[in-house]
């Protein structure tokens, strides 16, 4: 037991502690803080990936044995996705620090909060755990959304902060339900106590994993759930939709993380069978209303929203076909979605601030200075967006519906995929010409001055889909292992409770 | 004794502090000491939130002032019962205006309390520049005859504990 | 071949830095191509030799996708005629693009088309082929709209990139299903599975999508809509893309697997009728074009077409016709297009309405444009004659479907008589009849002699062609027809082809049918004038439009901003859900046997579903929903109370009265009362969905408090004191065996809060919504007696904070509770005396208070590293001192005392922030 | 007979609180309402102190205490909002 | 009991849903809180109802479920920081659009 | 319940208080429900059931006084508290009462107007 796997949730909130404290230091402190501890999250992504190739790690809060205390489970997905976070918060937070920090109160601690709260979500072993670090990120989402204020984040704050507020209502039912079936938290030893329930019980259960479905349905932007997004993303500050880049993987990831391991242990007879029945459908429309959202989008942002909806849903119906290949391809979809969408919300900030009139609105034609830059940076973005070669997007499309080919109805998958790969050009070729080509030079007297730290940031985010096509192998190699770890609960089991899962009947003191 | 009223400013109501800390818990020394702690720094803390220059000069007639109250509304509820659930058509509901004597604002305090806890009346109003209390009385018969009770029997008794 | 892809590479980095004259560009750029054309003779031995040359270097194993190349005959042709009509090209874009800045753009751009054309060509790996193939698509994306002030431009680029991206994408899957179906993605693997391929149930499916692709790509109808407006494309683009390129590359996909996908019905079906639509549509289109550029573009489409037909057909003569044919059109198709730029350059115009008798002033450019254009008519002894005639002669030999033997041949010399009038059209309009017209530029502006080379060489390149077929047959196309069919036939004999009557006479027909139909042209065009206009781009735009404004009012139809839609689809999904889960269920009712009613149960039961249902009557009148909410939180309390959970009950309560006083506060600024707005359907409908998610939660309560259950919590309850040093177990769970949770919830606290107070920071407030009374009087700010009281009830409060604190470890209590009341008592401070009089007498900052806690609770928890045990351990030891008797020290009070401090940072920071909205501290200044 | 007495008690406390939500549910002004609900904390205090009794518990001082803490804040805050239009200024 | 329990917290909830589904937002806020109050009881009625046991090591024999209750304790805690959160948002939201609906009626109104 | 072991007399006397204290409460509500005008109902709760809830803890006092065979005062703290805020809330109710001009036409006399 490392003292190191506890740090990804101790730092930033010791750092969000002591800004609080120290809250009336001045910006340019608070900077430094905040990158330094968002640095050293990095650090640690890159060990926990290090450290996850070899097996399971644990962590007893409190010293408690599972499944009394508290767990923390690090495996490989969970290392990744930290990694992914921290990279993530670390374009950020250099990018908010450039001074959409300044336009409210407390970025930084809200920053920290909410590394703090995804942090622990996926580290966490313990249903009630997540619920809890599941209000952390949330709240601070919230917070974060909101941060600038003005009429549309106003109201797109008060949708989405009710809606997940219903969202976390079903959340605790089902964990009621759960408990009240099971008698446990724990969610080896819940896998463990469902695969020996009675029949009957069993079949209440499946309306657990149903309700759990909804509610990280609601996070992971699913169809007739996913309605809030569009606009609260759009609306929010530029660093903040971009780390809300990561916020509907976390849906995906407490997805993945419950449904495999949680409902999954039984190999005859898997709960999640009656779930992913319902999500594949409904995944497939996802995807399928992304790519008209895509395509209908008034503002580069709201593009960037649906792209996050279109993502969602890719991932979601891969994730419904139930492989171990297909998984393994939709968790390296997701490095490179989670960066992309980031990529785009920044993007359009970006570009926004040198347009001189409609910031990043679609319909309308404004001068532009830095065409060059700007451009080149958004063809590039949007090659690997749409999934063209030779960028990640194009790989990770490409091995997914490779991968897909084994499941009976892949076709409608594919048919999807393509033609929102169809909407995806003809938007976002829509959006290039209009702002790239369309208008007239810069006459403006006074040239705006492009922020190099800003177009570095985004350059650099960009980069990392390059670099994840060059470098495909090996993460593939990694996403193949961690899709095989993931379809093996029993593993995940055994090294949380510390003996064999073919025990049934769960533990009693 | 400057020390002293620096760390206790309010010596009276430290003391009752211990006492109250004292009752809810068992009593032990451990606990003496620590309800004195609490006592102090509670105190303390709490000083800029207190009332100014209140002076309570005979805690003791404050006691039987408050023993007396007892019995009074004891007694009074009895006879406000009997209204409401046998007269309560033949009430003759009213207000009426209590000219103040008292000029500290705790002890009309006290008295505005006891006015309310006495069956019959309610003080609804104090009003601080007129110096008088609005009361509303349940069974409204004699106004002057009312004004005289509460004079002799509470406000005076009180002026006697505050002393100015 | 890699030293190519080299030369490239480091071309282009050198490129970025010098801006020099335009001759250096183009020198620069000429290099590359020309070094491989001399690379590509000197694998001229091996590539004749049968066995394909290949190399190969691992990529990405697990897609199958490697960085292999491959060199063999057909490969070896297209190459040659990329980079050697590369190489002309880049020597007229020389002259073309003189004295314009926006040269070394275009001469960066071609070099990358060029580099991505060979990639499609050279790939041995089909995934790394598509790689390619979409850079084709995405360049000329970008050259089409190099123009880009021009709006015509931009729509041109975005149709193209719209449709060939598409059918890029049909490509990528009609690829993946076949490198499934193969087992791999390498050519030799494909090429060597052709039975197999045919044989697979999805051949059908897998062969329409790759020829999606290919005819995308090649223009083939309907698809074709996109390359007549790749014409605003500068003319070495139109050149080279658009007649030589970019639009074969289609052809060589097909051509190319041929081997493994041909031969079957499908394939001849498919890809022989849209040849013939093409061929048709592009031939009787070019003639009513008036544009030079125009007219050339549907003469490409149609000799697409016929190439298509002609790989359609897929006998070994067709084949051997298709590559000779495909030659031919590239060599006289480029001079053409050439033609046409310098031209336009000229005169500043492209109608041929309006050019005219060019003759006179341009006589050079007549003589080598006389070569080409006849070969496009296909007079004899042009190069066109012959593709032309061996068409003709393998439409005769085309039996296999009953409708071809006839059809097909009479179909290929109708559009030959087309192709014949336009050919002379193009010829005879522009350099003859009469005198020009209104030309913008005039007298037309002459350009270097040497701006005619590239025509010059390629005209006779063609003519060459024309005359020693045999010759060029042999050494070229021979190789590459050999790797496009399975059989090894001998070569094609050209003097078999002149014996042949039929085709002669076909050939026969056409020209002269060709000249009569031009020369009724005026009465033609005056028909075809009459015609409905339609315009490609039109269409494509409409279309596109609509798609677009569809989809918006769909997504606005849907994302409506409506929240109460947003939450009833959230509630009706998950009732459905739930309830087709639950359908199996055998019994709701479990074996545990019911437990008897108490009329106490009954009546607060009763009453707090009575308040309940009261808010909701009462909801539109504020004041009085929140009183009867207060009500069902009371009870709630009470129920916690009387089932065994006094913390709970103590918490619910302190919450209870914090919310009821933060929902007050707020709704001074919210109206009173709201309309009544629902009409019934909508009441109905939400009447539904609330009756439908309260019977689940009423449904599963009652399944699962009938069914018995194995807790965890007899671990709890015996570790409680030995290894948590209290006896409420609760507290002890809180603090100990699930401090991280409470570790979390202190924190969501702390994050609400000072959220709040960046809400609340630079809120304004325009108005304030207080009611008009008459009766002021009363309403002082701070009541004296209320003031009294409130200053001495809270050192009693903080003492009873401070005996819930210490007790809770034991009791019910502990550091939340205490906390709440701590804050309880400082907000009846607020109240009593009002923000300002509060504010000024604490002592410290809300915010570090609400940090200071989450420190504390936090530190707590790493101090345990000290002692090596993992974060939260905690630690409690019984001491006993002299005089003070035994007493109990527990780190989990640390931990609580964190607990304590963030709750009372938190709620005071939330109750200041929203006091202080009214008063004189006013917006701008902070509070706490 | 404390047995007994106790729920009596219950009884009378019940039909009291029955009696505050008469009151509370017809007002018929806002002050009324506020007062009803003052009354019902009272004697919910009242039920929380019999539960106490009848289950013998000893624990349930907290909660009356609270409620007394509680109703008192919750009554000022309402009645302060009724005359100023706001509860903290 | 069992029945009643269920068809209570089956009210609670009916009523909660019911009124976030109104249009506006201190109604909505009402909602949420009576759809909170179902939900913790719910969640502490999984630990089964027992009556005079306390869990409190040593005052009866037998002890109710403490988890639960440690996991409502959380839960309300959070419930209430959601819900102070929530009103504060909807006062701003209130302030800034001008009226307290949650219904949008203009899609693209505050699309900027 | 452990009365069994309780003398007679205190058990009577705690019954008392107890049946005592309801009654006197029951009387307060009484009042707020069936009383004229709101400042007579204001009577009622502000006494009646501040004397009830007393009586009431009286009892609960000697109830868990003599189970622990110590004296047991948390009931005394929360009478004295009920005692001191009672007046105050009905303080403030009243005057809201005022300021909104709650039954003005009603049965009270010298209605104050100013
Ligand atoms: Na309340
Ligand atoms: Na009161």
């Amino acid at each position: 037991m490392t003292h190191l796997m506890i740090l990804p949730v101790v730092i930033p909130m010791l750092a969000a502690a002591w800004l609080l404290v120290n809250h009336r230091a001045s910006i340019g402190r608070q900077r430094v803080w905040s990158i330094f501890s968002t640095s050293v999250l990095v650090a640690l992504g890159v060990w926990a990936v290090v450290a996850a190739q070899t097996d399971y790690h644990t962590y007893w809060l409190g010293n408690w044995q599972p499944p009394f205390g508290i767990v923390l489970v690090l495996d490989r997905l969970s290392a990744m996705m930290l990694l992914l976070a921290a990279l993530l918060a670390l374009f950020c937070v250099l990018y908010a620090s450039r001074g959409s920090d300044r336009e409210g109160s407390h970025f930084h601690a809200l920053f920290q909060f909410q590394l703090m709260g995804i942090n622990g979500a996926f580290l966490t072993g313990d249903l009630f755990n997540l619920f809890v670090f599941f209000e952390i990120l949330l709240l601070a989402s919230y917070a974060l959304l909101l941060h600038g204020g003005g009429r549309a984040r106003s109201r797109a704050g008060l949708h989405y902060v009710i809606i997940n507020l219903l969202g976390s209502a079903l959340f605790l039912l089902a964990l009621g339900i759960l408990y009240g079936l099971t008698g446990t938290l724990n969610m080896a030893d819940l896998a463990v106590r469902i695969a020996a329930a009675s029949p009957d019980d069993q079949t209440l259960l499946k309306g657990a994993a149903l309700l759990l479905m909804v509610v990280f349905g609601i996070k992971a932007a699913i169809l007739p759930l996913l309605f809030w997004l569009p606009r609260a993303y759009s609306a929010s500050s530029a660093p903040v939709a971009a780390l809300f880049a990561i916020m509907t993987k976390v849906g995906f990831y407490a997805m993945v993380r419950v449904l495999l391991i949680v409902f999954g242990l039984d190999p005859a007879q898997p709960l999640n069978a009656g779930v992913f029945l319902w999500l594949w459908p409904l995944a497939l429309a996802t995807l399928g209303l992304g790519a008209i959202g895509v395509l209908g989008a008034a503002s580069l942002r709201t593009m960037a929203a649906y792209l996050v909806i279109m993502s969602s849903g890719l991932l979601m119906a891969s994730f419904a076909m139930a492989e171990t290949t297909v998984l393994a391809a939709s968790l390296f979809y997701l490095l490179h979605s989670t960066c992309l969408a980031a990529v785009f919300f920044l993007l359009a900030d970006l570009i926004g601030r040198q347009r001189s009139d409609g910031y990043d609105l679609l319909s309308v034609t404004a001068p532009l200075t830095h065409r060059w830059i700007l451009g080149t940076l958004f063809l590039v973005a949007a090659v690997s967006m749409a999934g063209l070669p030779p960028f990640s997007g194009f790989i990770s499309k490409a091995w997914l519906l490779q991968n897909a080919t084994g499941h009976p109805h892949y076709l409608w998958l594919w048919g999807i995929t393509l033609l929102a790969g169809l909407f995806m050009i003809a938007a976002l070729s829509r959006a290039g010409s209009g702002w790239f080509w369309k208008p007239e030079p810069f006459t403006g007297r006074q040239r705006r001055k492009l922020d190099p730290a800003r177009v570095a940031t985004v350059s650099v985010l960009i980069g990392i889909s390059g670099t994840l096509a060059l470098f495909a192998a090996p993460v593939m190699e990694y996403m193949t292992a961690t899709a095989g770890q993931l379809y093996h609960p029993s593993a995940y089991v055994q090294a949380v409770l510390g003996e064999p899962a073919t025990k049934t009947g769960g533990l009693t003191p | 004794m400057n020390w002293l009223q620096r760390w206790v400013p309010h010596p009276l109501f430290a003391g009752f502090l211990l006492l109250l800390w004292l009752l809810m818990n068992e009593f032990s020394f451990a606990h003496l000491l620590l309800g004195a702690v609490l006592a102090v720094v509670i105190s303390r803390v709490t000083q800029p939130f207190w009332p100014e220059r209140s002076k309570i000069k005979h805690p003791g007639r404050l006691l039987r002032y408050l023993g007396r109250l007892l019995m009074d509304i004891l007694k009074s509820n009895l006879i406000v019962a009997r209204r409401i659930l046998f007269y309560s058509r033949q009430l003759e509901p009213g207000f009426f205006t209590y000219p103040l004597t008292l000029t500290d604002d705790f002890a009309v305090t006290i008295l505005a309390s006891t006015i309310s806890l006495t069956p019959g009346t309610v003080s609804a109003h104090y009003d601080r520049e007129g110096r008088c209390l609005l009361i509303h009385c349940l069974h409204l018969e004699d106004e002057a005859a009312l004004i005289q009770d509460i004079r002799e029997h509470y406000e005076k008794p009180l002026q006697e504990i505050f002393d100015d | 071949m890699l030293p190519v892809l080299g030369a490239f590479a480091s071309w282009l980095l050198s490129r970025r830095s010098d801006g020099t004259s335009i001759r250096a560009h183009a020198l620069l750029a000429a290099v590359a191509p020309f070094t491989g054309v001399l690379l590509l003779a000197s694998h001229w031995p091996q590539a004749s030799d049968q066995n394909a040359l290949i190399t190969t270097v691992q990529w990405i194993p697990q897609l199958g996708l490697d960085l292999s190349f491959r060199l063999d005959g057909l490969s070896w042709l297209f190459a040659t005629l990329i980079t050697g009509i590369g190489c002309l090209i880049i020597l007229y874009a020389r002259y073309y693009f003189d004295g314009k800045a926006t040269a070394p753009r275009f001469f960066i751009l071609i070099q990358l088309f060029m580099t991505a054309m060979l990639g499609i060509v050279l790939s041995e790996n089909l995934l790394f082929m598509l790689v390619f193939w979409e850079l084709t698509s995405l360049v000329s994306f970008l050259l089409i709209g190099f123009n880009w002030s021009n709006r015509g431009a931009r729509r041109g680029a975005r149709m193209s990139l719209v449709i060939t991206g598409g059918g890029g994408l049909a490509l990528l899957a009609g690829i993946l299903l076949l490198g499934n179906m193969a087992g791999s993605f390498q050519l030799s693997d494909i090429l060597s599975q052709g039975e197999t391929l045919k044989q697979h149930s999805l051949y059908p499916l897998m062969l329409s999508l790759v020829l999606l692709g290919a005819f995308t790509k090649s223009a083939q109808a309907p698809f074709h809509l996109w390359l007549p407006h790749a014409m605003a494309a500068p003319t070495p683009v139109s050149a080279y893309l658009h007649s030589a390129t970019m639009v074969k590359a289609g052809l060589f996909l097909m051509a190319r697997l041929h081997p493994a996908l041909g031969d079957t019905e499908l394939w001849f079906a498919l890809i022989t009728v849209t040849g013939m639509v093409t061929l048709m549509v592009g031939a009787f289109v070019a003639m009513f074009m008036h544009d030079i550029k125009g007219l050339l573009a549907y003469s490409t489409i149609s000799h697409l077409g016929l190439i298509t037909l002609l790989i359609g057909m897929g006998s070994e003569m067709a084949m051997a016709a298709a590559l000779f044919h495909l030659v031919c059109h590239a060599l006289f198709k480029a001079p053409l297009f050439m033609m046409a730029g310098y031209v336009d350059q000229a005169t500043g115009s492209r109608d041929m309405q309006l050019i005219n008798g060019l003759w006179r002033w341009m006589p050079a450019l007549m003589i080598v444009t006389l070569v080409p254009a006849a070969a496009m008519a296909g007079l004899p002894l042009m190069s066109g004659y012959l593709s032309k005639k061996m068409l003709f002669s393998e439409s005769l030999l085309v039996t296999a479907p009953h409708w071809a033997d006839v059809v097909i041949p009479a179909w290929v010399t109708v559009a030959g008589l087309f192709s014949v009038a336009y050919s002379v059209r193009i010829f005879h309009n522009v350099f003859f009849n009469g005198q020009p017209r209104d030309l913008p530029v005039w007298p037309p502006k002459h350009k270097p002699a040497a701006a005619l080379s590239p025509l010059a060489i390629l005209a006779t390149l063609s003519l060459l062609v024309g005359l020693a077929p045999q010759w060029i047959y042999d050494h070229l196309v021979h190789l590459a027809v050999l790797q496009t069919t399975v059989s090894h036939l001998p070569a094609y004999d050209f003097s078999a082809l002149s014996d042949a009557h039929t085709p002669a006479m076909m050939s026969l027909v056409a020209m002269l049918g060709g000249l009569a139909v031009y020369a009724a042209r005026k009465p033609l065009f005056a028909i075809h004038a009459r015609l409905p206009e339609v315009d490609a781009k039109d269409i494509f735009e409409t279309a596109m439009q609509r798609t677009i404004r569809f989809s918006q009012t769909l997504v606005y139809r849907l994302e409506n901003g409506s929240l109460q839609r947003y939450l009833a689809l959230i509630l009706l999904t998950t009732v459905a859900l739930v309830a087709w889960s639950l359908l199996g269920l055998e019994r709701w009712r479990g074996p545990v046997p019911l437990s008897s009613l108490n009329p106490l149960v009954v009546f607060g039961i009763s009453i707090l579903c009575l308040s309940a249902i009261g808010v909701v009557l009462f909801h539109r009148h504020r004041l009085p929903a929140l009183l009867l909410l207060s009500v069902t939180g009371l009870f709630v309390t009470l129920t916690f109370a009387w089932f065994s959970a006094p913390d709970l009950a103590l918490t619910q309560l302190s919450v209870e009265v914090m919310a009821v006083v933060i929902m007050m506060l707020a709704l001074s600024f919210l109206p009173q009362s709201s309309p009544k707005e629902s009409r019934f359907p909508r009441i109905a409908r939400d009447l539904f969905v609330a009756l439908a998610a309260g019977g689940g939660v009423a449904a599963f309560t009652f399944a699962v408090l009938t069914r018995p259950v194995n807790s965890i919590s007899d671990f709890f309850l015996a570790n409680s004191v030995p290894g948590g040093g209290g006896t409420n177990v609760v507290n002890v769970i809180l603090v100990d065996f699930r401090g991280f949770d409470t570790l979390g919830e202190i924190t969501v606290l702390g994050i609400a809060a000072v959220a709040v107070f960046a809400f609340t920071r630079n809120l304004n407030l325009k108005k304030r919504v207080a009611e008009s009374g008459h009766a002021h009087w009363v309403a002082e700010p701070h009541p004296v007696i209320l003031q009294m009281v409130a200053h001495m009830a809270l050192p009693i409060a903080l003492l009873v904070s401070a005996y819930i604190f210490l007790r809770g470890h034991n009791m019910p209590g502990g550091g939340f509770i205490a906390g709440l009341v701590t804050a309880v008592a400082l907000t009846l401070q607020y109240m009593a005396g009002g923000l300002v009089w509060a504010q000024a007498r604490m002592r410290t900052h809300f915010r570090s208070l609400i940090g200071a806690g989450l420190m504390i609770a936090l530190l707590t928890g790493v101090a345990s590293w000290l002692f090596g045990y993992p974060f939260l351990t905690t630690t409690f030891a019984h001491l006993h001192w002299p005089l003070i008797g035994e007493f109990e020290l527990a780190s989990a009070l640390l931990f609580d005392l964190g607990v304590y401090t963030t709750v009372v940072g938190a709620t005071l920071l939330i109750l200041a922030n929203l006091g202080k909205l009214m008063t004189i501290a006013g917006p701008g200044k902070e509070v706490g | 007979m404390i047995e007994w007495a106790v729920n009596l008690a219950i009884t009378v406390f019940a039909i009291a609180i029955l009696l505050n939500l008469y009151r509370l549910a017809i007002g018929p002004d806002i002050v009324d309402r506020i007062l009803a609900l003052d009354t019902l904390m009272i004697n919910s205090i009242a039920l929380i102190v019999l539960f106490d009794i009848r289950l013998s518990l000893g624990i349930l001082f907290e909660a009356a205490m609270l409620i007394a803490l509680m109703g008192f804040v919750g009554t000022v805050a309402m009645t302060k909002y009724l005359l100023r239009g706001d509860v903290i200024e | 009991m069992e029945l009643m329990i269920a068809a209570a917290l089956g009210i609670l909830t009916t009523c909660g849903v019911f009124l976030i589904l109104r249009a506006r937002t201190f109604s909505v806020v009402l909602g949420l809180t009576l759809l909170s109050h179902a939900v913790n009881l719910f969640l502490f009625s999984m630990g089964r109802l027992t009556t005079g046991a306390p869990a409190i090591v040593g005052l009866t024999e037998s002890s109710a479920d403490p988890l639960p209750q440690a996991l409502v304790l959380t839960a309300i805690v959070i419930s209430f920081a959601m819900t102070a959160f929530v009103v504060v948002l909807s006062l701003k939201a209130a302030v800034e659009l001008r009226n307290d609906h949650v219904d949008g009626e203009n899609p693209n109104e505050d699309r900027l | 319940m452990t009365a069994s072991s309780m003398p007679f007399v205190l058990e009577l006397v705690i019954s008392l208080f107890l049946v005592a204290g309801a009654l006197f409460a029951l009387i307060g509500s009484i009042g707020l429900a069936w009383l004229r005008d709101f400042f007579m109902r204001l009577h009622g709760p502000t006494k009646a059931s501040t004397l009830g809830l007393g009586c009431l803890l009286i009892g609960s006092l000697l109830f868990f006084s003599f189970q622990r065979g110590a004296l047991s005062v948390h009931e005394a703290i929360v009478t004295v508290f009920l005692f001191v805020t009672a007046p105050v809330s009905a303080h403030m109710m009243a005057k809201a009462a005022l300021f909104r001009g709650v039954d003005k036409g009603g049965p009270s006399r010298n209605y104050p107007d100013r």
